[in-house]
């Protein structure tokens, strides 16, 4: 069942410490800047956060960095031209680093939410990022076995939501919302709007409420443009 | 290996590579085009041949870069530049972007490389040296996701070092995955054959066979 | 094990255990109810709890089954039967779906059964009779994919035997799956404690244990 | 690049015996009857057939298993009260029948169209349909694993197309379509209407074009009501 909070802090209450909490977006596209800053409120430390980038200038995921709250970061592209406080964490050894192939980290939520115990992926083989994992030769090509990346807490940003947590998103700022979504224990979606049921045609809905735990409106998000470019 | 079938006297520039690519993508080809370089491919795409651009962050019928108040920063691509949509464009999340690049739906994807080795394995994500932060994003799944792969670089580092080579030092990002490599001194098509070079341009042939060490 | 905690003179009829079952059921749940006998806890559901159903041929908020000019062939459950949607209903493709339930994100699943384990193990895919046609559709992944998974069936065959068991005879659907058993003649709660009783109906507790050798 | 044919007997040209052809549809919802009718034109025989039931009544897939050019048939459900085709078939030995939990089908056919080698699965372990197949424990839960189930062909039916291929469906009729679509090598649609690129909203599309490679428009298909009832 879907719960409508009130507030940002109210939708990440009971984060708690040592969780791995799943960041929703592609650099700014669908970062979840004020669920982010609540989780940075609510004052959880010692977290796992498993996201795209590293975090973005000094607001969002970079202000959660910043403030130390982030023990381990899992994910495949760190380096931007304005991820400055991730750098400044990793080159200091403050802060560990894992690098997942970008297609790998979206397979391995998928896999979570879906039940699949592990997965013969073909990326990465024979590639330092595979070093140490299982490989097997299935008709003729080589593949990496890979496991799924379980969540305690998913932090999405979707575009509108109707009463029983059905989502639709906006544009490129979909990207791993959908995944994240069903890969956490808790899912949490910050949207634009909240609707009634039966507001959104059931065959446009892309993540089913059955996947969305709690959702809050924040009508005017912060707008993050980038720095600078990476992938 | 055959020899050259095209050649011209001066070396190419950026732009010159980037058409070359463009001229050998079919009509209605699904294309990615990665960071850097390789986005200029674009820009010498026939309009009427129909290929569609795909961008591993959810579209498929990306447009050009987006200009002033066409802005918006929920529509970006791989290199997080804002960009357009063209008609009969379509979005979707992630794990569907990258299960259309690692099912091998793409007809072409062009990349750049520090280092491409003869039979096809590419380094692309990691320089390796000490201190460097590492970064791969969708690279090694764009490298063994397309039907092709062409990459486009310089031939030589600043420094006159070979980036074709007959192994790659640099840490790889996919094992025998590049078919086609698109330089300033030439086009080598890559394959069960070994090296062919398709094109010279400011250099002959044995020259640069010598250089290579083909 | 515990004593059963309610008890009533008469065995109950299929909308008995119907109404027994969808008492159970907390306010707001995802619910798969399988083909056959289990449709009709849908007929018990209070309207204001808000529980909403789960047909693994891609859809979340079925309604009731479809009358007169409602019938769209489009638009059916598992049992291939016409349905209708209920405000806030959605739609997804198959994959989406078994994700859906594989991935444990169904509150509760109530199937039919052959039989049931002591300790949960299911059989209701297939008799196991030489000529059957072995089909499964659906079975297996409802099985091991709720949160909860309760069984209605009758306690035992036209012939009188027990299909609650030490041990299933029959062809499994999946192993240590099932939470409780609801039947005309008792509500049972399966777990690492055992065989719990939770209610008796028409028989006596003591004849009950008797009858299935608890 | 999608084509877009002037009938259904030109979309499935090229279809050839041996070929194994994957049939959307979940009982007649989703059915490609018209597709299914041209293939049955086409000729092609020694088919291996992979779709959810097989066949209903007399018409369309059924109709395909009478004419014997089906060999072997991959399905969760092939009993049905109006499976009476198939179950002549079955019984005096003239069709091979592989059945398959109707998620791994799902899930198999997903596989295929996303480069997975192989997954680790939780559907089946210790029941008949996984004997003989490997099995590996993953954090203490048991899997067995399933490999890909890829098409030479895939027969689809959706409600749109624009001129570029991208599909949207209707209601519990797509079902099967949007993964079979993935995972042939040739995948021929047929849809209520074509229409201009740009008339289908970027945000609604289910199957992007690059996944179809034909498209024919059958404005009044066939729509065959169950005789019975099944799964």
């Amino acid at each position: 069942m879907t719960t409508i909070c009130e507030s940002a802090d109210e939708a990440v209450a009971g984060v708690t410490d040592g969780a791995t909490v799943l960041v929703g977006g592609f650099g700014t596209a669908g970062q979840p800047v004020e669920l982010i800053d609540a989780l940075l409120r609510n004052g959880a430390t010692d977290l796992t956060i498993v996201s795209n980038n590293a975090g973005n200038g000094s607001h969002g995921l970079a202000a959660l960095l910043a403030a130390g709250r982030v023990r381990r970061i899992v994910c495949s592209f760190p380096r931007q031209k304005d991820s400055y406080v991730f750098d400044e964490l990793y080159r200091s050894g403050r802060i560990e680093l894992e690098v997942v192939p970008q297609g790998n980290l979206a397979e391995r939520l998928r896999a979570a939410g879906a039940g699949i115990g592990a997965f013969y992926c073909p990326t990465g083989v024979g590639t330092p990022l595979a070093e140490g994992k299982e490989t097997r030769t299935i008709d003729g090509r080589d593949y990496v076995l890979e496991f799924p990346i379980h969540g305690d807490v998913a932090l999405i940003k979707a575009r509108q939501a109707d009463a029983l947590g059905n989502l639709v998103y906006r544009k490129t700022a979909r990207n791993f919302g959908p995944v994240m979504a069903t890969a956490a224990k808790l899912t949490v979606a910050q949207v634009l709007s909240v609707t009634e049921p039966g507001s959104l045609d059931p065959e446009v809905v892309v993540t089913p409420g059955i996947f969305v735990d709690r959702v809050v409106a924040c009508p005017s998000p912060a707008v993050l443009a980038e720095e600078g470019a990476g992938a | 290996m055959s020899g050259a079938n095209r050649r011209t006297p001066g070396r190419l520039d950026r732009a010159g590579i980037a058409k070359l690519v463009a001229a050998d993508i079919p009509p209605g080809s699904y294309v990615n085009l990665g960071i850097g370089q390789p986005t200029l491919v674009a820009d010498y795409l026939a309009p009427d041949a129909g290929v569609i651009l795909h961008t591993e962050n959810g579209m498929l019928g990306m447009g050009r870069a987006a200009q002033d108040d066409e802005v918006d920063h929920d529509l970006i691509n791989a290199g997080k530049v804002p960009v357009t949509e063209t008609p009969g464009a379509s979005y979707f999340h992630h794990a569907d972007s990258f299960a259309m690049m690692r099912g091998g739906h793409l007809d072409v994807c062009v990349l750049g490389a520090f280092q491409v080795s003869f039979d096809g394995d590419l380094a692309n994500w990691h320089t390796g040296k000490p201190g460097a932060i590492p970064a791969v994003g969708g690279a090694m799944d764009l490298a063994i996701g397309a039907k092709q792969v062409y990459v486009m670089m310089t031939l030589f580092t600043e420094a006159g070092v070979p980036k074709l080579v007959p192994s790659c030092t640099y840490p790889l990002t996919g094992l025998r995955c590049v078919s086609r490599v698109y330089t300033d001194y030439g086009v080598f098509a890559l394959g069960g054959n070994g090296v062919e070079i398709r094109e010279t341009h400011g250099i002959e042939e044995p020259d640069l066979r010598d250089e290579l060490g083909l």
